[in-house]
């Protein structure tokens, strides 16, 4: 069973500490377990298009969606299974949207990872890399006129996204308005096929949060505990109201850019240094070191998991897919302004 | 009291801006500088924190003005230039135009464009871009040809749901007056007949509406009564009342600023040509800027879009088939 | 040997790249790894340094392009999909459309959209954008609908003096097969006729052409004889050869994949009609794709797009009138 | 009589340095006035759209023109004036493209601050702020292609132009391939009427160099031996392989963003400050003091480029302006391929 979101607080005392990891770490293997699943239905020809996982990302993504609040904006990328999770977003509505479910919030008019739920602060992605940031500082804004305070809105980014003017616009409009925005940088080695050499030029990504006046934080992305804690500072420092923050998560890529993608360029090199640990491993033998869980209670997790993940696959497959015939084919939400060429 | 179509267009905001909480507008130098045009002259004073200063971020100010949508704001973009626009182009048709489709949250922006040619503005600062948008699923694109338009018009552009492009003539901001503001305003998606006549229809919009007008007035010593069609908005584009017009006179001009290429003027020859074919006495016409960039120097800008001579020349062609 | 599309566009860029000096390749992903759709597989390592992995940054990408191609380079620029050449717009539009027309400098680049709908790739990966192109002065728009005019009409796009957008269908690129390469072509800016008949002209290009050629062979049996008119570019686009074709025929029907509004259908219909009014003994019919964005699921995507069977079923209606 | 470029090495022996000082100080007075004329032919009617001045900014763009070689790539923006003129534009070309001269190098069809000749490395801006700076790029992509070396090309944009993408995207472009790219920023307080605050929250736009892994100099950009020195060594710094350089500039725009602006909004006190000093004054001053000339010397210069522009102007007046019935009205280099609503 999915927890709601919590308020997460991973600085606070020892039992909450260790309830923390033990909430991220089933987020984590809930979206491990997704993820694959969802990759063994592509492979068996049941997704159509593509499917984009976070293998090796989970640690960093749950602990954007464990630190922030309902009423908080939380705008994913595609290696976010775990975040989304950690949001709130039922396993239905992932499988909902990569099979095209009608009764998804995308409705199968997008897939995949293009989902979301605007009215609940939770924004779907569109496929232009950097879109986002932008988008989400005009929920803040919004807020801030309306009157809200407290609240925080995170996004993430890949190390290729860095390059996109639109994230350039969108961190220094949030840095010009200070409007608490937590954007994650997700230094994943790679965009698609290209190594970040040839992406950018400076020592760390880190190194643009000065060039916008916004606080920086760095992160080992492959592990929880540092995630969830410099994370959840980040996002703590924002809803204080000290203005964007930026985090830059270092880790791997464990997985093609999708399903489609062997992924056979990635440096072994890499693969085998500390930046190539799998965050769940590491989160896992954490666990067990410090004796918060032992093997059994590991297994029976990840059966109860299985069990979750198999049952609203079969919900999902019962459902219906879109009929053109009832579909309404209109873009514009006044009535008499659509037009086309049918009428 | 007279009011120019600028005016009509400042008016417009600070009347959204008093009505409706939700309402904003951003936009580089629109606050106490009141924007490059003065359209929201004073209002940044009128309206204090409502009226904001943009950095120079097209991609960033439309992807702004999307997240305050979806919170349910009404914001009002001011492009400095239309030509700028094609910087927050992505945004506009990608963010705004699929936003209420995917999601069934509606996307109630505004995107203010100051387009169209005026002299020595040369290729940067004149160009007619409501093809680009109106081509696009989930936009609505108007093109308001007088002062009340450009108030009614902006007034509807922010209280419906949908995103809006906003194209407002440059050319017309200082020339067009009128005496007051309108009260009453036909409903966006209704073209309007903007001179009667039983001889030809012309069809356009925005600027070369006057243009149109003038050469209607022209041929009036030769004898003819020229109907002109003012289109208002490109998308809807009211089908209907131009093939009515087209039904009383049998003959088809279209006028447009814009490039030739699949434009305003090809859609409304391709839809009165499939769907009222037999209206037609003699071939439709059409007359659009030439296919080059919009040229600085005032000898050739004159020449390049159409003027009321070009579409007084192309009405007597015309009539005389 | 068999050839797909895509191959022919991987061999037309190995042929330039061998046989001119001033060719290169810049895009992401398009160096060792081959491409998104491995349309450079191998060029990276047969030309060193001539293939090029480009950051993030469609707008920077063109803009480069636009500055090689000022110091006499020939750059082929690769759009991982069409849809997010919206990014580098103004670049495009802007910039390289714009040079030769200021400065008397030609710009030969060629950038590569791969485009079109395929099953299950959703609004983002799916966008048909000649439209938006072909509108502004200062392009050419190549819309290659078999493996021959893929691979020559590529060849022939690099060679020109001008910004080329070549859109390259992905539905076609894998399923299109030729027996081999051609050695001879017709001019970039005519049109084929890719099916000759006699009762009606089907009007098409990319993708759409097979769909047209599908619906006429449906046609056969019940007795009619359709001709098919591939445009291979859209602008220039070839009205004679479409105005020959109808003279022919009598009867007009175009179908494009992208959005209905001021497309490429409403432009050939404009033309057909207001030059060629006589020829058609039925009113001009169109078909395009639904006013929305393209869907995700197969159900809705196949609706959104015309296909054999919905081009057939506007023939039968248009050949009854 | 306007010199031609430079070889400028402004760290050189004293004769040199006294003389760049003097062909410098030639310059800036010649933009001055040369920008002071069109804005009175503006007043009167003579120039059609807008003008756009460079007052308060010529020591930086004088130093920009100075410091480029015959062969290297100059994309001035619109305050360059001064930087034109010493990058060997000739007065007349300014004149041409003000008053649509078909002489001219944009033949009527472009004009005031947009003209250009690529091939001689001095590229036309488009009004789209940032575009040009890929531009830059490409050509010094495709030089090294070719084996041209110790090249570099310079740009100039203004504290508004740093908060777009294109910008954004170009300069990480140049950190990437490792360009010889010099971004001249001029941090001239304002864009159009928008101050800094608005712009950009960062400490110093120097500091966005980091982020890109690109070298940053700052200088004081009304003191034009602090720009020589600067701007000259960010220069040879590029040529001699040490990739991007950014210079950062800090002045005061001392007229309206076109000359239909009366800048009413600008800070008095601001103008009261270092910052508002008039680089021009500042100059004269500085050759005064080092005896390098005298009232007489200066006086008998400025009625030299009073004579100089007048000449201009009296012939530029006479050149035939464009004919729509001549003109060629193709878009595309490649005859056939043009088409149009008339043939
Ligand atoms: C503007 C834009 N250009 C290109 C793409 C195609 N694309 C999709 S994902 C991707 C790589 C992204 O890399 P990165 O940002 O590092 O994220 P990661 O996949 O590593 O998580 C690319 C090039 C896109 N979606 N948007
Ligand atoms: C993309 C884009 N948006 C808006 C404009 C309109 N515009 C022209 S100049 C200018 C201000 C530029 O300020 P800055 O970059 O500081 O240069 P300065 O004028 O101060 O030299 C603006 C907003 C433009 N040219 N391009
Ligand atoms: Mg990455
Ligand atoms: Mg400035």
């Amino acid at each position: 069973m999915l927890q709601t979101v919590l308020d997460a607080d991973p600085v606070g005392d020892a039992t909450s500490f260790r309830d923390t990891h033990l909430t991220a770490y089933r987020f984590m293997l809930l979206a491990r377990m997704l993820d694959d699943k969802c990759a063994g239905l592509y492979r068996a020809g049941k997704i159509h298009g593509g499917v984009f996982i976070g293998r090796g990302q989970e640690a960093l993504s749950v602990s954007i969606g464990l630190s922030l609040k309902k009423g908080d904006v939380f705008a994913p990328l595609i290696r976010d299974t775990a975040g989304r999770l950690a949001f709130g977003e039922p396993v239905v509505d992932a499988l909902r949207t990569y099979l095209g479910s009608v009764l998804g919030p995308m409705r199968g008019r997008d897939g995949n990872v293009h989902r979301g739920r605007p009215k609940e602060g939770y924004l779907p992605m569109v496929s232009h890399l950097g879109a986002m940031v932008s988008v989400v500082n005009g929920t803040l804004f919004a807020r801030r006129m309306k009157g809200v305070t407290g609240m925080v809105g995170a996004t993430c980014i890949g190390d290729g996204a860095t390059s996109t003017g639109a994230v350039h616009e969108a961190i220094n409009q949030a840095a010009v308005e200070k409007l608490p925005l937590v954007l994650i940088v997700a230094d994943n080695q790679y965009a698609y096929s290209t190594p970040t050499s040839r992406q950018f030029a400076c020592r760390d990504l880190a190194d643009r949060a000065a060039g916008y006046g916004v606080e920086s934080h760095s992160v080992d992305g492959t592990d929880l505990s540092a995630c969830l804690k410099v994370v959840g500072d980040a996002v703590a420092r924002a809803r204080a109201g000290r203005g964007p923050q930026m985090v830059v998560a270092t880790l791997l890529r464990l997985c093609g850019h999708g399903e489609h993608d062997d992924a056979s360029y990635i440096d072994p090199k890499l693969k085998a240094s500390p930046v190539g640990r799998d965050c769940l491993k590491v989160a896992e033998e954490h666990l067990l070191r410090q004796k918060w869980a032992d093997a059994t209670a590991l297994a029976a997790l990840r059966g109860e998991i299985v069990r979750e993940i198999e049952e609203a696959v079969a919900q999902v497959q019962r459902e219906p897919t879109p009929d053109p015939f009832t579909e309404d084919w209109r873009a514009i939400s006044t009535g008499h302004l659509n037009e086309g060429q049918e009428k | 009291m007279s009011i120019t179509y600028l005016e009509a267009i400042r008016e417009a905001q600070a009347h959204a801006l008093r009505d409706d909480p939700r309402v904003f507008i951003y936009g580089q130098d629109v606050g106490a500088f009141g924007g490059a045009f003065k359209a929201t002259k004073n209002l940044a004073k009128e309206f204090p924190g409502r009226v904001i200063d943009a950095p120079i971020s097209e991609d960033a100010m439309i992807g702004l003005a999307v997240g305050a949508a979806i919170e349910g704001m009404r914001p009002i973009i001011e492009m400095q230039f239309a030509d700028f626009s094609t910087v927050g182009f992505n945004q506009i048709v990608n963010q705004a135009a699929t936003l209420f489709w995917r999601t069934n949250v509606p996307c109630p922006i505004t995107v203010r464009l100051p387009f169209g040619g005026t002299s020595g503005s040369g290729p940067f600062h004149s160009q007619s871009l409501e093809t680009i948008y109106a081509h696009y699923p989930g936009l609505v694109v108007m093109t308001p040809a007088t002062v009340e338009d450009a108030y009614s018009m902006l007034l509807e552009a922010v209280a419906i749901d949908d995103p809006v492009i906003f194209c407002e003539h440059k050319f017309l901001y200082y020339h067009l007056k009128a005496e007051k503001l309108p009260s009453e305003a036909l409903p966006v998606g209704k073209a309007r007949i903007a001179r009667e006549g039983r001889d030809m229809t012309i069809v356009a919009y925005s600027a070369m509406v006057h243009e149109a007008l003038e050469a209607a007035a022209e041929l009036v010593p030769e004898g003819w009564e020229i109907e002109v069609v003012d289109l208002r908005s490109v998308k809807p584009l009211d089908t209907d009342t131009v093939m009515a017009s087209v039904a009383r006179t049998g003959r088809l001009l279209c006028v447009g600023e814009a490039w030739p290429w699949g434009g305003v003027t090809a859609e409304v020859i391709a839809r009165v040509t499939s769907e009222g074919f037999g209206l037609l006495d003699v071939p439709p016409q059409r007359l659009n800027a030439k296919d080059t960039p919009v040229p600085y120097h005032p000898n050739l800008w004159t020449a390049h879009r159409p003027t009321a001579r070009a579409v007084a020349a192309a009405a007597r062609k015309l009539l005389r088939l």
